[in-house]
């Protein structure tokens, strides 16, 4: 029995904080959020030197061969630095093409993308909160046609995964005709969003696309709840830090009662659930018949208390916390993005109730 | 309880329609400033506007009656007639100057900024001094026949704009904190004054931060003695509350989220048929109705000239938690909407009602504005547990004398 | 605009929180609590000839002839003295002969109800949460046949106005041959209720019942919020009480934060429900096309503060606030009472839902 | 990340079964009682049982081990066979009698303890002393060779049946509170001592009050040395923490609640058909889950005998939580069974799963004795926000010395 992580998976994580702490401090995340690039190359490159590219990508295609769960760590240590970039959207195209591609497709694909020659993303959501395969309507038989919304920096991938009514996950170039991006102003202006018009675009079916497109998800809740708990414990660990700092009436306001206790309350609230990702991530390698309903149940859990961290953090630092300068925005609209994307809490725990037999 | 305003109100209304029948809006070719002062000086000599003010300093100086007041407010705001000048010069310190100033101020000031001539910002808040207000470091040093003024102030509304500010600064630094401080009139003009729009995190800028770097002001431009500011700047003077107006406005809002509920589509139906956000929606108006009651019984205990007790010390937090609990549910309401940046709609504004997703978004990032705005919870709720329910003065805030 | 009510109906609720303060103190109670009788004929009396049984009673038939709001406010009185007793079912048995009753019916019923010399009570909810009278289904051509669950005081009524589908309320008297009164262990052991089974019990329609029907509801939910109104500002007063007088670590207790802003947060829940049921039963009698509505409102929103409360009271009185001992109970269980009777809020907010036509 | 226990433990787990498999039940006519004797006693020498206990005072004296013990318990559990005792002497006065006690104390007290010879009850709160447990004023005189109390103790669990009491007693009253504390060991069946059942809200009794009017102890009849008692009531002693079974009984009782809100029935269908019950039972599942998997952390951390950090801190208030969502959610389904009383169903107690509205309601209210029983909620988000984030010390526990 072993319910814990790995030594080389906490120098995995201890590794990446460290980097994005040196290489991407909130000076330079705000950057990022004034001048709306959302997108570091120099930062980028520096993961992908470190492997984080290719992390799940199979060995044999030139990547880590890591599991869901290492993948979910480095989320985490990634969000908990605020870092930017295409993490979350490559992963999952990496993701997709090893779950559910032909042999030809990973050969061609996953050895560009594990060395962060090419960059991946992912075309999941459809208007009106259609997220989950069996609501898409996207067509992809032969050719694509319909829109994705929220594909992540869908501008600058190479290739994208997109799921379709049928066959379920197919591949398209972005360079191919029939493809236009439509920039999205999201909230979160550090994972960029975009909206991907296709009319009759090119598109080659993964073979295994029906099955994985489900397993994409799953691991897409997974990816979004380490994100929401790393953005969420960064956020205590500001209060914290500022209750300790901040002095009024003479002593620090870590010393009055109500603010100490709002803060252990946050801390509470999240904290013991960093176990839900983890199980999940687990789950998803090796506990097949738990892994959808505990990547549901740590989604909505996890990115709900986030969002409530965020509106408590403002809270804690007074009037600065709602300030543009005040780091807290930067993880406050981290946590809206986990929260909104793939669908909100409340779909996934109605999900979780239907696996249950409820 | 009775839900009207009672026979005896009958004809002051019917009074207050036929004046605004007879003089808005304004006949002839009359510019719309111009036909506006003209339209309000009417109304002062009426009695209608600037009730509480004197008449020598341009008010209409009528006895306190929330009622008329309302009656006014109602029939003004049915017509869209021009109505007083809420400004936080006429709001906060023009009862203070009335208390406080000396003869000559009262004339220099009191007149211009009840008539919108001249606009005023506070100078309270420091970025060391929030909650511990009286722990203010703005230096003021007197310097021949005029103060000088450094240091810095922040959550200054309307900063850019003003031409004045009333302002608490720091002029007896070897007496206690209370002690030393006073109360400066400070005009805006001048090299030594730097304003700086404070960003909001959703994008908008309605506070500023203001430096002083040797800014003057005239000796005699204090209000009170030198380290009376602190008393004078919590002077208020009675005057008709509106506490329907402020609940009214969280009905409305409420209203409003009831329509993006309506009009949001997910899986092709309206939102507002999903059971969860039903049962959030009647919670919700279950605080609003409450609000709002409160509101009522506050206005009829103000025109009663009785006090309305530990209520009135609620308003704050029963807004703040009202503001919180809307937010939350259009985020639920807005589904993957709220991965929308809600800076495109630009202002969030108090007393307009957001209407489709970016401005709920605007709206659920405002609200937490607001809730450090109005002074933290965590002070409202020492209020109401200190002077509302008796319980036993704070340790910290106990050991600061004064305040 | 007077949103506030009058010198005479504080004195009324001064009067009677006088007179339970007196006649009724919380030693009382408890001895009424461990008896299980519930009753306490010289306390009614007292109350009788102060005219409570009468208030809504029209004047031509011998009692008060007031308001519903009226009532209410009496029903707050009471509830904040923790008054045992018939007065919740013999007003709504009043107001249900008054508003749906024959002259003959009124003539023959109301004095004696007036007067106290006679019992009134209501038969409204049936197993299976069928509080309304929709839903309800016992039979009332003729004579009544079925169960009523809930029937306050039953056992020492001498009439029942009970719900039936179709005619919508008769009266039945209790001697009645088809009349078993089962004694039901309630969690409120000052308003006993029995379960009451009809077997062909000869009954008499309102004429107006089916009318009569709804409104009664309307009242009882007005009822319920008054005194899960006046139930919760007395566990606040005692909680600001035990606050002021236990000491801990050489201070009384209020001067911790925490607790100060636990209590001023009770205060801040239920002080400005207030309203919600004045208003509600003024537009009983005055709005009718809000009174519906309201009268959910106030039920859902003050009952459900009113139990959060309750809970939150044992809490500030730490170990002792959970003992038999302790008065918190009392009221407590009041509380439970209040939530439960005519079924419990989400049903009330769901109907609301439905009246605004959401 | 691994949820087996290893191979490495794959073959212990099966000498647990064959032991068990000869030994339980027992065989022959061996009564009950008799047969749990003997097969506690085998099981002791197997090293099953009483693990960090010495040999010589009944245990087995084995090398800490989390994952064996879990394993034992699993298997044992199975079988439903004899466990240890853990009673509140076994759990709590042995590791103290151990690490502090004389030796002729350890061989008088610890081994009829450990095989449930002698039962125990705890004194350590007063009526005026719950948080602030150190002001405790239960007062113990040394006359001639017997120690004289006198005094009050309450919540004293299992009261009745015990025959000693190990217990807090002011023996010092002249110097400062924490320091003049002694721990007693006193018998119960004496004159000197009075036990009344404390009722609680739902009618059953659990806990009791214990009188003292003169009550005697022997002088030697001490732990540590006088005005030590704060210091040796502190005392933990390492052991195989058992942090899977409280999260365990969680998951159990979330079970139980949705096997409730499918047997009730509400217009006919079950309640578990209804979005907001769902919706509520979702939400509590993903807290249920989240503190099982502390629970699972916390086990590995022991079992490598690495510190568990800040979530050790939080198990109290997170599963008191916890129980506070069960209630409510359990008060949503039964509906208008509120309505009903909650004394008829007898006994509520930890680690009986409620069945039927009577047993939820009982349920209910337990769930608020269990809140405030383990110290309230504010004295664990002190801990929490004290020792886990590293916050200032509260000022008023700060005045107190010691502690």
């Amino acid at each position: 029995m072993n319910f814990d992580i790995s030594e080389e998976q906490e120098l995995l994580q201890e590794t990446l904080k460290q980097y994005v702490e040196n290489e991407c401090p909130p000076t330079r995340i705000r950057e990022l959020f004034d001048s709306g690039e959302g997108w570091d190359p120099t930062f980028w490159k520096g993961l992908v030197e470190m492997g984080v590219a290719g992390l799940v990508v199979p060995e044999e295609h030139g990547g880590a061969g890591l599991e869901l769960l290492d993948l979910a760590l480095a989320a985490e240590s990634l969000a908990y630095g605020g870092a930017p970039g295409p993490f979350f959207g490559h992963s999952l195209a990496c993701l997709a093409i090893s779950l559910g591609g032909s042999d030809a497709q990973k050969a061609k694909w996953l050895p560009g993308l594990a060395t962060g020659e090419a960059l991946g993303s992912v075309a999941l959501g459809e208007a009106g909160g259609a997220w989950q395969p069996e609501q898409w309507e996207v067509s992809g038989d032969g050719s694509v046609s319909g829109s994705k919304i929220c594909v992540p920096h869908a501008g600058r991938a190479d290739v994208i995964v997109v799921g379709v009514a049928g066959p379920g996950l197919v591949l398209v170039e972005r360079v191919a005709s029939g493809v236009e991006v439509q920039p999205f102003e999201g909230v979160d202006r550090v994972r960029p969003l975009d909206t991907v018009v296709f009319e009759g675009a090119a598109c080659e079916a993964l073979p295994e696309g029906a099955a994985a497109a489900p397993r994409l998800r799953d691991a897409g809740l997974v990816l979004l709840a380490a994100d929401a708990f790393g953005s969420a414990t960064r956020l205590v660990d500001m209060c914290v830090e500022y209750a300790k700092n901040r002095e009024q009436f003479g002593v620090t306001i870590g010393h009055f009662q109500a603010l100490k206790h709002q803060l252990s309350s946050m801390a509470l609230e999240i904290e013991p659930s960093r176990g839900l990702y983890w199980y999940a991530a687990h789950a998803f390698d090796h506990i097949l018949d738990e892994s959808e309903r505990s990547a549901a149940i740590a989604k909505a859990h996890i990115t709900d208390r986030a969002m409530q961290i965020s509106r408590d953090a403002v809270e804690a630092h007074g009037g600065i916390g709602f300030t543009w300068e005040c780091d807290v925005q930067l993880w406050f609209k981290r946590a809206m993005f986990d929260r909104a994307f793939l669908g909100q809490p409340s779909v996934h725990r109605e999900r979780s109730a239907q696996l249950a037999g409820w | 309880m009775d839900l009207s305003y009672g026979k005896e109100y009958d004809e002051f209304r019917a009074q207050v329609r036929s004046f605004l029948e007879e003089n808005w809006p304004p006949q002839g070719g009359a510019s719309r400033d111009d036909g506006g002062r003209q339209f309000r000086q009417a109304a002062i000599e009426r009695g209608y506007l600037y009730r509480n003010i004197p008449k020598r300093y341009g008010g209409s100086e009528q006895e306190a009656d929330s009622i008329a007041a309302q009656i006014i407010r109602e029939e003004f705001g049915a017509k869209h007639a021009p109505m007083e000048i809420r400004a936080i010069g006429m709001m906060m310190l023009v009862p203070t100057l009335l208390e406080r100033a000396e003869e000559w101020q009262k004339e220099k000031f009191v007149r211009p900024t009840v008539m919108g001539e001249i606009t005023w910002c506070q100078g309270y808040s420091e970025p060391g001094s929030g909650s511990d207000l009286a722990s203010l470091q703005t230096r003021g040093v007197l310097e021949g026949d005029e103060w000088v003024i450094n240091g810095q102030k922040i959550w200054t509304t309307s900063a850019m704009e003003a031409d004045w500010m009333f302002c608490l600064v720091r002029t007896e630094p070897d007496v206690p904190k209370h002690a030393g401080i006073s109360y400066l009139l400070i005009p805006m003009k001048q090299p030594g004054i730097e304003v700086r729009p404070l960003k909001q995190m959703n994008g908008t800028a309605e506070f500023n931060e203001v430096f002083f770097t040797d800014a003057r002001t005239p000796a005699d431009h204090i209000v009170g003695q030198r380290g009376e500011g602190w008393l004078v700047s919590r002077t208020t003077l009675k005057h008709e509350r509106n506490s329907i107006a402020a609940a009214a406005q969280a009905a409305a809002t409420f209203q409003g989220l009831v329509q993006f509920a309506r009009d949001t589509k997910r899986g092709g139906r309206p939102v507002i048929e999903d059971p969860l956000v039903r049962e959030q929606l009647a919670i919700l108006e279950g605080y609003v109705c409450a609000h709002e009651y409160s509101g009522l019984r506050q206005f009829t205990k103000d025109a009663k000239g009785e006090s309305p007790g530990i209520i009135s010390m609620m308003n704050k937090l029963h807004s703040t938690n009202i503001g919180s609990m809307v937010a939350k549910a259009s985020l639920e309401i807005m589904g993957e909407d709220g991965l929308m940046d809600p800076v495109q709609t630009g202002l969030a504004k108090l007393g307009v009602i957001p209407s489709g997703s970016q401005a709920w978004l605007n709206q659920y990032m405002y609200s937490l504005g607001i809730a450090v705005a109005g002074g933290t919870a965590n002070i409202q709720r020492n209020v109401i547990g200190e002077r509302g329910l008796g319980l036993p003065r704070d340790h910290y805030a106990n050991r600061s004398s004064g305040k």
